[in-house]
């Protein structure tokens, strides 16, 4: 082989996208919620976005993958009531709980992935659905440690440096830890795989023809989002001072994946905005009455079909409309496809 | 600068989550909080006690409202709707305390009353709920109340009358294998234990559409009596369709659940339901019929058929009654002591008492008049007035 | 002749009881151009598709530089230097052609600088114009060509390349020409290319081995090959059918 | 050994009902690669057409469920032709897509027919006894339709024209137009025949157990499983593992019962998955 000066470098994108940078800045700006509004109405609709982000950002982290990922409740009933059992036997300190959240569904998810990520596609959609369903009966069929159906209550407060978070804003900030450590974690895996995450949802073969052994990240990025799902579980915990089975519904990973979809499938920014836009519609401005499902349901026919790249597509297009860029702007190539 | 460019993006939402309540300025008012299910499956339910609500605060505020240190106030109901499930009622719960709300009725169902408890505690609420939740009341929640005794209450007396008629010697009672199932089947267990009774208990998985197989395995053991407690509606119909098919003929219960009606529409009329028994939580008679006819008038619309209105409209004018005694409806701790106080005497509904000490270890479960229903081979009788639970 | 680069020995394959090819035998030497032709359904594709472990052998053994390449995964083979390429364009779509590169040399192991020549085939490729344009958003023959120059960039001792002239233009195929010059002369490996274009494998083979019903129907210097008579009347229809497919 | 024997009864009658749901769901993975979560919501809503149509229009049962898998298989063709053609190279847009239809239809029929379960029931009672074991009419009835269905499908995709475009489109639409097949037609046939027999389905089964606008989500779940046990698109597979759930099902609830059988059912469809990852039959369908 030649030993020429190299003439160009082809170096991995390892950058922050302007979405990323968005979307981390936004979750800074809400540490200060608190500060602006004391009113707990706000802080508690918050508090549920951001453990729906949680849920939202493990469904992420596999859609990278192109796998949908139904099993976000299982795994968030997992990383919660580990949480639960540990502050029964007096771990109370938040990082340590944040720790036990985060590794339980991680340990788990490792050999599960083992036989999960064998399967293509739509297997991999049934089988995570499934996972949830037994995650659910085996905590009913458990009551001596996970409290059977009525679920754990009483457990000991959690507390930061020795201080029990107790009141609204606390919960509120208990919430966000758990949000601010999974959105890291989501960065840092999307930061460092991206590329190879990509490529394997849209080519798995290529890469692999190319030497890459996709098996290998996929069994590493199912324990992440495992693990993101499980501090998400913890903070709806905290919420509710409870853990209860029907916090972890199969049903409910509609919910999450519909955060994603419809705020956008390709960035975290997506996660983001689809689970803020949700939630607040979902608590609040209720559609209430008995048409809510069917709206739902409409609306998610309606992104699928018109709004291929959810609310963050829509504003880039917005965005490339303002600045009068089209496809034209690109050089013109010479050939057409036979 | 900054500050201020925030709390303008801020405004909007803030404004629509005020407009919500429906802020009309009054004089004096006083809010309390009404929580339940008002859209979704179970709405008949929430909808029912909402009426239940408004009817007792009409009556209240028409004879002046509640005395406060600003003076009479008129009592105000903040709705929000749990679409019965934990996090809406703890969130709920979260949206009354920011509106300095102290004293909430509801909600309905046991998923949101394990939600909404822990958060209401936090926040010093008093809370008068309905749930089959063995853990519903408890010393550990010293301001949550119970609107009608659990199955602790009343199933031995209904056990007696079915006893009496059918003599059965032996029980199976089948329940969901979720919490509505697990906290009422050992208490009604109990009962018919309690009676001579041989009691099985089997449960099933939620969501089971066919019970071929359950009822098989039920049937085996050639049970007397077969109860199903508080299975839902729908899976009770399935059940009592199937046993009759598989040739059960004995009596069928349900201690627990409402929905008579529809149970015998799915299983083909009530000719096919044959012997069946049943708890009522209340018996509409004359007396209570007055309540219907009270409600038109003070709010001009029809109240609801469900029979939770008028359970939750005497338990409200009970809390009504407590808050004006105690002069306030922020001060949940004195409202929660006139209340265990009140001699419970409603005009419509009856006479009653405050039980729950042997049971939830805490004497705050409102015990009203009940009622049980029989359908002796396809005929409905009339239902049978019985007296307030009383503590074992 | 020293080690052969690829070697194949006793090579067969089949589907439940169907043998789509059986008992191949044939050497690839070092720096050697070798064509594989045979009418439709001689089992080429899948030949190369079993080659790569893309498909598991059903029995027999292959061997690059000496070292048995049977029996591992996919991904571990093209690491030790088998590589192949599509017949059907295949590139990561959403990633810009820039970005489809880089993952071509990071995913194979390869070091992220690229030589001169490499450069400028990117040049003649037509690709240079077209960097940062999404890959999808390329008309197809780009594509394809994109996809053969990244099997390219994985810098593989063996190139095995599965109908590299399929879809593009005549005008185009020049462009496989350049390709193999750049794979044989910079990066000094052997190159197996299955094809229908005769043309092609004239210009570029001088050696040719012809499949046909899973067997090797002759074998030799390609000239003496494609003027066979066996070869001829098996063939001889298919390659024309071929042609006028593409024409 | 009666018990055993009535175990084997049951499970033979759920089974067939099994089968007759997952078929249809099969079929539409197998050709057009959708996975149909709307497919227990075509069961529901046929049980509620063929009410409808006995209650209100005071039809005999069996026309009843004929207008319902007709209605139920329009409906279906529509909302392939309108809805899931536009989308249906992507799964999983198609697998939200009809994720929303099923929410939409569900709450439409609340909205019209209330949430309450109506009267319906099977015109025929009685039993034939069977030994110990007894076989009510209208399960008899049901297992009797499901066979001939799941013949008539089978002969339809296997040894017939259609079955053959069908076949090929699943592998290549161009060589469905040789065939003279329009993949838009195939589709939408194919989405009305699996409705259809979704339909049919519910419009036999939910007289025998009961019907309310939650009726299908049980039935949906019961299809994944045997669907993905089976090996998804196999209609061999669809149909052994309709037997074997069936089976599991039925001996799990009468010697063991509570939720022991279902937590069962579920290791097994893993464990399986982990052996053969595309399930007992499974091929690999179109570009899943």
């Amino acid at each position: 082989m030649k030993k020429d000066m190299p003439y160009s470098v082809l170096q991995r994108e390892r950058q922050f996208s302007g979405s990323d940078r968005v979307t981390l800045v936004a979750l800074l700006l809400a540490a200060a919620l608190p500060l602006l509004t004391s009113n707990i109405l706000v802080q508690s609709v918050a508090s549920q976005a951001l453990i729906g982000f949680c849920g939202a950002l493990a469904v992420h982290l596999m859609l990278r993958l192109g796998l949908l990922n139904f099993s976000v409740p299982g795994f968030m009933a997992v990383g919660g009531y580990a949480a639960a059992i540990a502050a029964e036997y007096g771990v109370q300190d938040l990082f340590a709980l944040l720790g036990i959240a985060f590794s339980a569904p991680v340990v788990l998810a490792i050999p599960i992935g083992w036989i999960v990520l064998r399967l293509k596609g739509v297997y991999f959609v049934l089988v995570t659905y499934l996972l949830t369903e037994i995650v659910q009966l085996v905590i009913v069929e458990t009551p001596s440690l996970t409290g059977g159906t009525n679920g754990l209550i009483g457990f000991p407060p959690t507390t930061f440096f020795g201080t029990e978070l107790i009141s609204g804003p606390a919960v509120y900030y208990t919430c966000y830890a758990a949000a601010i450590v999974a959105l890291f974690v989501a960065l840092w895996s999307t930061r460092s795989y991206g590329d190879i995450y990509d490529s394997q949802a849209h080519n798995e073969t290529l890469a692999q023809s190319l030497g890459l052994d996709t098996a290998r990240y996929k069994a590493q990025a199912f324990p992440v989002s495992a693990g993101v799902a499980g501090l998400g579980g913890f903070a709806l915990v905290q919420l509710l001072i409870t853990a209860h089975p029907l916090s972890f519904t199969a049903a409910s990973s509609v919910n999450y994946i519909a955060y994603v979809l419809i705020g956008g499938a390709a960035s975290l920014l997506g996660a983001l905005l689809g689970t803020v836009v949700l939630v607040t519609a979902i608590t609040q401005f209720s559609w209430s009455g008995e048409y809510s499902l069917g709206l739902f349901g409409l609306l998610l026919i309606f992104s699928v079909l018109f709004m291929r790249d959810g609310v963050v597509g829509v504003f880039t297009k917005i965005a490339h409309t303002i600045r009068g860029r089209n496809q034209l702007a690109y050089p013109a190539t010479q050939g057409d496809p036979t | 600068m900054k500050k201020r460019e925030t709390t303008k993006l801020f405004a909007p939402i803030l404004g629509a989550i005020l407009a919500l309540g429906g802020s009309a300025v009054h004089a004096c008012e006083v809010k309390v909080g009404v929580v339940g299910p008002f859209s979704g499956g179970a709405a008949q339910w929430g909808v029912a006690m909402k009426s239940g609500a408004e009817l007792a605060a009409a009556e209240f505020n028409a004879a002046g409202g509640i005395p406060t240190d600003k003076g009479d106030c008129k009592i105000r109901l903040v709705e929000i709707d749990t679409q019965y499930s934990a996090q809406g009622a703890a969130a709920a719960a979260n949206s009354l305390a920011n509106e300095g709300v102290k004293v909430v009725l509801g909600p309905v169902g046991s998923p949101e009353v394990s939600g909404i408890k822990p958060v209401a505690a936090r926040h010093r609420m008093l809370l008068m709920v309905n749930s089959y939740a063995k853990d519903a009341i408890g010393p550990k929640w010293p301001l949550a109340f119970h609107v009608s005794p659990g199955a602790s209450g009343w199933a031995l007396p209904i056990v007696r009358k079915a006893k009496e008629r059918y003599g059965m010697k032996n029980v199976t009672i089948i329940a969901p294998n979720d919490q509505g199932g697990t906290d009422i089947a050992p208490v009604v267990a109990e009962a018919y234990t309690a009676e001579g009774i041989k009691t099985k208990e089997e449960y099933f998985q939620r969501g089971t559409a066919d019970f071929t197989a359950l009822v098989t395995r039920v049937l085996a053991s050639k049970p007397d009596a077969i109860d199903l407690v508080s299975s839902p509606t729908v899976e009770s119909g399935t059940l009592a369709k199937q046993l009759r098919v598989a040739g059960f003929r004995g009596p069928i219960g349900k201690l627990g659940g409402p929905g008579t009606e529809e149970i015998a529409r799915i299983v083909g009329g009530y000719e096919a339901l044959g012997d069946y028994y049943y708890f009522e939580p209340i018996v509409v008679d004359e007396e209570a019929l007055k309540m219907r006819d009270a409600y038109k008038e003070l709010t001009g619309k029809d109240s609801p058929e469900h029979t939770f209105f008028y359970l939750w409209g005497a338990a409200s004018r009970l809390v009504f009654q407590a808050m004006k005694e105690a002069q306030s409806a922020q001060d949940s701790e004195a409202i929660a002591e006139k209340l265990r106080a009140l001699d419970v005497k409603d005009p419509n509904i009856g006479e009653g008492l405050w039980i729950g000490q042997s049971f939830f270890g805490i004497n705050q479960e409102l015990s009203l008049p009940f009622g049980m229903g029989f359908v002796h081979n396809g005929q409905v009788e009339p239902l049978i007035k019985m007296p307030a639970a009383v503590d074992k | 002749m020293s080690q052969a680069a690829l070697s194949v020995e006793a090579l067969s394959k089949s589907f439940g009881g169907l043998h789509v090819f059986k008992d191949l035998t044939f050497d690839l030497a070092p720096g050697e151009i070798l064509g594989v032709i045979g009418p439709n359904g001689a089992g080429k594709t899948t030949l190369v598709n079993v080659l790569s472990n893309q498909l598991t052998a059903t029995s027999g053994t292959v061997r690059l530089y000496g070292e048995v390449v049977s029996g591992r995964s996919f991904p571990a083979t093209a690491r030790l230097g088998l590589v192949r390429s599509f017949q059907h364009t295949s590139v990561f779509p959403t990633a810009t052609v820039a970005e489809n590169l880089v993952r071509a040399r990071y995913f194979a192991g390869r070091p992220p600088q690229i030589h001169t020549e490499a450069t400028e085939l990117l040049e003649v490729c037509g690709l240079g114009a077209v960097f940062h344009r999404k890959a999808v958003d390329l008309p197809y023959g780009l594509q394809k060509t994109l996809g053969l120059v990244m099997s390219c960039l994985a810098e593989p001792k063996v190139l095995m390349m599965d109908e590299p002239a399929a879809g593009l233009e005549r005008v185009e195929r020049i462009v496989v020409d350049k390709l193999v010059h750049y794979a044989s002369h910079v990066l000094e490996c052997s190159i197996m290319i299955v094809e229908h274009d005769m043309d092609l494998i004239r210009r570029l083979c001088p050696r040719s081995i012809v499949l046909e019903g899973g067997k090797i129907l002759a074998q030799g210097a390609t000239p003496n090959v494609l003027s066979e008579p066996s070869v001829i009347s098996a063939y001889l229809g298919e390659a024309l059918e071929a042609n006028d497919a593409v024409h | 050994m009666d018990t055993f024997l009535l175990a084997l009864v049951i499970g033979a009658m759920f089974s067939a009902q099994y089968a007759l749901i997952a078929l249809g769901f099969t079929l539409v993975f197998g050709i057009l690669g959708v996975v149909n979560f709307a497919h227990g919501s075509m069961y529901m809503l046929g049980g509620y057409v063929a009410y409808w149509s006995v209650s209100t229009l005071g039809l005999p049962y069996p026309i009843a469920v004929a207008i319902a898998v007709l209605f139920t298989g329009l409906l279906g063709a529509l909302i392939e032709i309108l809805l899931v053609h536009r989308i249906v190279e992507d799964h999983l847009s198609t697998l939200i897509l009809t994720l929303g239809v099923s929410l939409v239809i569900v709450t439409g029929v609340s909205l019209i027919f209330g949430h309450e379960a109506p009267q319906f029931t099977f015109p025929i009672a009685g039993s034939i006894p069977l030994g110990p074991a007894y076989m009510p009419l209208d399960r008899l009835i049901v297992m009797i339709v499901s066979g001939v269905a799941i013949l008539a499908v089978y002969l339809l995709i296997f040894r017939s024209a259609f079955g053959r475009a069908v076949r090929a489109l699943s592998i290549d639409q161009s060589i469905a137009r040789t065939y003279g097949m329009n993949p838009r037609v195939l589709f939408a046939v194919t989405m009305a025949l699996s409705s259809g027999l979704a339909a049919l389905a519910g419009a036999l089964v939910t007289p025998i157990l009961s019907l309310s606008p939650h009726a299908g989500e049980s039935v949906l779940l019961t299809a994944f499983v045997v669907v993905i046990l089976g090996g998804l698109g196999s209609i061999i597979g669809a149909t052994w593992a309709a037997v074997i759930t069936g089976m599991i099902q039925s001996f799990a609830g009468i010697y063991v019962g509570g939720s022991l059988g279902t937590l069962l059912l579920f290791v097994l469809v893993i464990a399986v998955l982990t052996v053969r990852p595309s399930g007992l039959f499974g091929a690999p369908a179109r570009g899943a």
